[in-house]
C-alpha cells in the first residue's frame, strides 16, 4: 500500500466519520459545524482528484457560504427543537437504511465496474482548445464548448433570488434584505470587516482573470466577492441594498444578458448559437467572464441575504 | 531525502494532526469548541495546502489556500455572530392574522 | 548558501508543524473552552507564521512569496478576531441553551 | 485498490448516508444538510469519472467536462440550499417550528 493511498484512506475515513456526525450529532450547531468541517475535507479530495477548479468552488461556495446559509438559521431554531424530539419510528429507520444501503451499494458496484479504458471528452477539449485563446480547459467547458449549460446555469441563479424574494413578509417587498441585521459586536469584527475584503477583492479579481489560463474563474471569484460583501454587511459597514433599487436587479442580469445577447448574435457572426467568432473568442470570453463574475457575486451575496424585510421586522422578529 | 518529499511529509503530518482535533467536534462541549476544532482544521488545511503548492510547484494551490484562508474564518463570524443575538420565541398568532396558510 | 536556505526551511517548518501538533494536543487536553481557545491561537499564528517562513525561500519572488505572505497576513488577522468574538461569545449566558456544561466564568 | 476507486466509493456511501438522513431526520434543517451531503456524494462519482479520463492535457489530470458540471452543481447546489433555508426561516416567522407534522408536535 502506497504512502499516497494511505493519506487518502485516511481522508475518505474522516469524511465518511464527519458525515455520519452531520445526520447523527444532537444539537443543530454541532452538526452544522461538523458540515462545514466536511466541506474543508471535501475541497482536499478535489485537490487530490487533480480538480483544482473544482476544489476552489468547493472552498467558496461548498464550505464557506453554505456554512454561514446554514449558520444562520440553525442559531434560530426554537430552542425544543434541538434537544429532544420524537424519534422516526423503528420500522421507517430499518426501512430507510435498507434502501440507502442498496442505493450506495449499487452506485458502488457501478464504481468498481467502470469500464476500463475510461470514456472521456478530454481528447477533444484539448484540440478545440486553441481555438478559443483560453488556457484552462474547465474555463473552456464552462464558457465556449458546454456554454448552454452555463447560460442557464446563471440564470437558475437569477430564479432563485427571485424565489427567495417572493419569500417577503407581506409588508416587506421594496425594503433591505433582513437576514444579515449587524450583530453588536464590537470593534474587532469592525476592524476585520474593514482589512479582510480589500484583500478579498484583490483575491476575487484575481481568481476572475486567472481562469483564462489556470485554475479559476467566474464562479470562484464571484464568490470571493460575495463573501467580503456579506462580512461588511455583517458588521455593520454595509447596508443590504433595497431590492426595489434598479442598478441592483441591472446587476443580477447583467451577466446572463450579455452571455444571452452574444449567443444569440453568434447565430449570424459564427454560424451556430452560442459560438463566437474565432478572431474575437478570447476578448468576447473575457467580456463575458467579467460580467458573470459581477452578477454571481451580487446573486450570492443577494442569497445569502434573504428576502426583503419591512424594517420594523427588526424589534418583531427572530 | 528530497526537499519536496520533507514538505510533502510534513503537509501530511499537520493535516494528520489538526485531523485528530476533530475529536472535539463529538466531544463540545460547546459550539464554541466545535468551532475551534473547524477552524484549526482549516488554518492545518492552509498549511498543508501551501506545504503542497510548493512541493508540486502548482501555483493554484497556494490560491485555493488563499481562499480556504479567507473563507475559514468567515463560518466562524457568522457563528458568533449569530449566537450574541436573543433567542427566538414563536411569534404570537395576532402578528400574522391573514399570514396562516395550514393546511 | 542554498544548503543554509534548505537547513532553515526544514527547521523552520519542522517548529511550524510541532505548534500544530501543540495546538491540537491542547485543544484536546486543556480543561475549558478559554484555555483550548489559547492552543488555538498558538496554532493559528505561529504554526502557520513558521511554515510560511520556511517556505519563503523555495518559491519564485515576488508573486509566490507575496501570495505566501498574504496567506499567512488573513489568517493572523482572521484568526485574531475571531479568537476575541469567540473568546466573547463562549463568556456569554446565550450559549447555555447549546452547552452541555456551564461556560467559564 | 487505487484511490480513485477509494473517492468512489466515499462518494457512494456519502449518497446512501445522505439519503437516509433526508428520510429520518427530524427537522427541515438536518434534512437540508443532509440532502446537502447526497449531492456531494454525487459530485464526488462525478469527479472520479472526470480523474479515470484524464491525464490526456499536458497538467490537467482530469477530463475538464465533468469538471465544469461539477462546478455548476455546486453553485445550483448553493441556490437550492439557499431557497429551502429562505423556505424554512418563513416557517419559524409564522409558525416558531422547523417542522410541518402537524400530529406529532401539536402540543407544543
Amino acid at each position: 500500500m502506497s504512502a499516497a493511498l494511505i493519506v487518502d484512506l485516511g481522508l475518505t475515513l474522516l469524511i465518511l466519520g464527519l458525515g455520519v456526525w452531520t445526520v447523527a450529532a444532537r444539537s443543530n450547531n454541532g452538526a452544522v459545524v461538523g458540515y462545514i468541517a466536511y466541506g474543508l475535507l471535501v475541497a482536499l479530495v478535489w485537490v487530490r482528484l487533480a480538480a483544482v477548479d473544482v476544489a476552489l468552488t468547493e472552498a467558496a461556495i461548498g464550505s464557506g457560504l453554505t456554512g454561514l446559509l446554514l449558520l444562520g438559521v440553525a442559531t434560530r431554531l426554537p430552542r425544543s427543537a434541538r434537544l429532544t424530539r420524537p424519534p422516526t419510528g423503528l420500522g421507517t429507520r430499518l426501512l430507510a437504511g435498507f434502501l440507502s444501503a442498496a442505493v450506495a451499494g449499487g452506485l458502488a458496484a457501478v464504481v468498481l465496474l467502470l469500464p476500463d479504458p475510461a470514456p472521456t471528452l478530454a481528447p477533444s477539449v484539448a484540440a478545440n482548445l486553441p481555438a478559443t485563446g483560453l488556457g484552462n480547459p474547465v474555463t473552456g467547458v464552462l464558457i465556449a464548448f458546454r456554454a448552454i449549460d452555463t447560460l442557464l446555469e446563471s440564470v437558475v441563479l437569477v430564479f432563485a433570488i427571485i424565489g427567495v424574494w417572493s419569500l417577503a413578509p407581506k409588508d416587506g417587498w421594496g425594503e433591505r434584505p433582513g437576514w444579515l441585521r449587524p450583530a453588536p459586536l464590537g470593534s474587532a469584527l469592525t476592524l476585520l470587516a474593514q482589512l479582510l475584503p480589500p484583500i478579498g477583492i484583490l483575491v476575487g479579481i484575481h481568481l476572475f482573470w486567472t481562469g483564462a489560463t489556470a485554475p479559476g474563474g467566474a464562479f470562484q471569484g464571484g464568490a470571493v466577492l460575495a463573501a467580503m460583501w456579506v462580512l461588511a454587511m455583517i458588521a455593520g459597514l454595509a447596508r443590504p441594498p433595497a431590492v426595489s433599487r434598479r442598478w441592483l436587479r441591472l446587476m443580477l442580469v447583467a451577466g446572463p444578458a450579455l452571455f444571452l445577447t452574444v449567443g444569440i448574435a453568434g447565430i449570424w457572426l459564427a454560424g451556430a448559437f452560442l459560438a463566437y467568432p474565432v478572431a474575437y473568442a478570447k476578448p468576447l470570453i473575457l467580456v463575458i467572464e467579467a460580467a458573470l463574475t459581477l452578477s454571481i457575486a451580487a446573486a450570492l451575496g443577494l442569497l445569502l441575504a434573504g428576502p426583503p424585510e419591512h424594517p420594523s421586522a427588526a424589534e418583531r422578529q427572530p | 531525502m528530497d526537499i519536496a518529499d520533507f514538505l510533502l511529509a510534513a503537509a501530511v503530518f499537520v493535516l494528520a494532526t489538526v485531523a485528530l482535533g476533530l475529536t472535539r467536534i463529538l466531544r463540545g462541549p460547546s459550539d464554541v469548541d466545535r468551532m475551534m476544532a473547524a477552524q484549526l482544521l482549516g488554518t492545518g488545511g492552509v498549511a498543508a495546502l501551501l506545504l503542497l503548492g510548493v512541493a508540486t510547484d502548482m501555483n493554484a494551490i497556494t490560491d485555493l489556500a488563499l481562499v480556504l484562508a479567507l473563507l475559514a474564518a468567515f463560518a466562524s463570524v457568522a457563528l458568533v455572530a449569530d449566537a450574541r443575538r436573543p433567542e427566538p420565541e414563536p411569534v404570537p398568532d395576532d402578528a400574522h392574522p391573514e399570514g396562516k396558510t395550514r393546511t | 548558501m542554498t544548503l543554509a536556505l534548505t537547513l532553515f526551511t526544514l527547521i523552520a517548518i519542522s517548529l511550524g508543524a510541532i505548534f500544530f501538533l501543540a495546538g491540537t494536543v491542547g485543544l484536546l487536553r486543556f480543561p475549558d473552552t478559554l484555555t483550548r481557545l489559547h492552543a488555538l491561537t498558538k496554532a493559528d499564528n505561529l504554526g502557520l507564521g513558521l511554515i510560511v517562513l520556511g517556505l519563503l525561500p523555495q518559491v519564485d519572488w515576488p508573486v509566490g512569496g507575496l501570495k505566501l505572505i498574504a496567506v499567512w497576513l488573513v489568517v493572523l488577522l482572521a484568526g485574531a478576531t475571531v479568537g476575541q468574538l469567540m473568546a466573547k461569545a463562549a463568556r456569554s449566558d446565550a450559549w447555555n441553551g447549546s452547552t452541555d456544561l456551564e461556560p467559564p466564568r | 485498490m487505487s484511490s480513485v476507486t477509494l473517492f468512489g466509493l466515499c462518494g457512494a456511501a456519502l449518497v446512501g448516508l445522505g439519503l437516509y438522513g433526508l428520510i429520518v431526520l427530524p427537522g427541515a434543517l438536518r434534512r437540508i444538510i443532509a440532502f446537502n451531503l447526497l449531492g456531494s456524494g454525487v459530485f464526488l462519482l462525478f469527479g472520479v469519472i472526470a480523474r479515470r479520463g484524464g491525464g490526456v492535457i499536458a497538467g490537467t489530470g482530469s477530463d475538464p467536462v465533468p469538471q465544469a458540471l461539477i462546478i455548476t452543481g455546486l453553485v445550483v447546489a448553493f441556490a437550492a440550499t439557499a431557497l429551502a433555508v429562505a423556505l424554512l426561516r418563513r416557517l419559524l416567522q409564522e409558525t416558531g417550528r422547523d417542522d410541518w407534522d402537524e400530529d406529532e408536535r401539536s402540543d407544543r
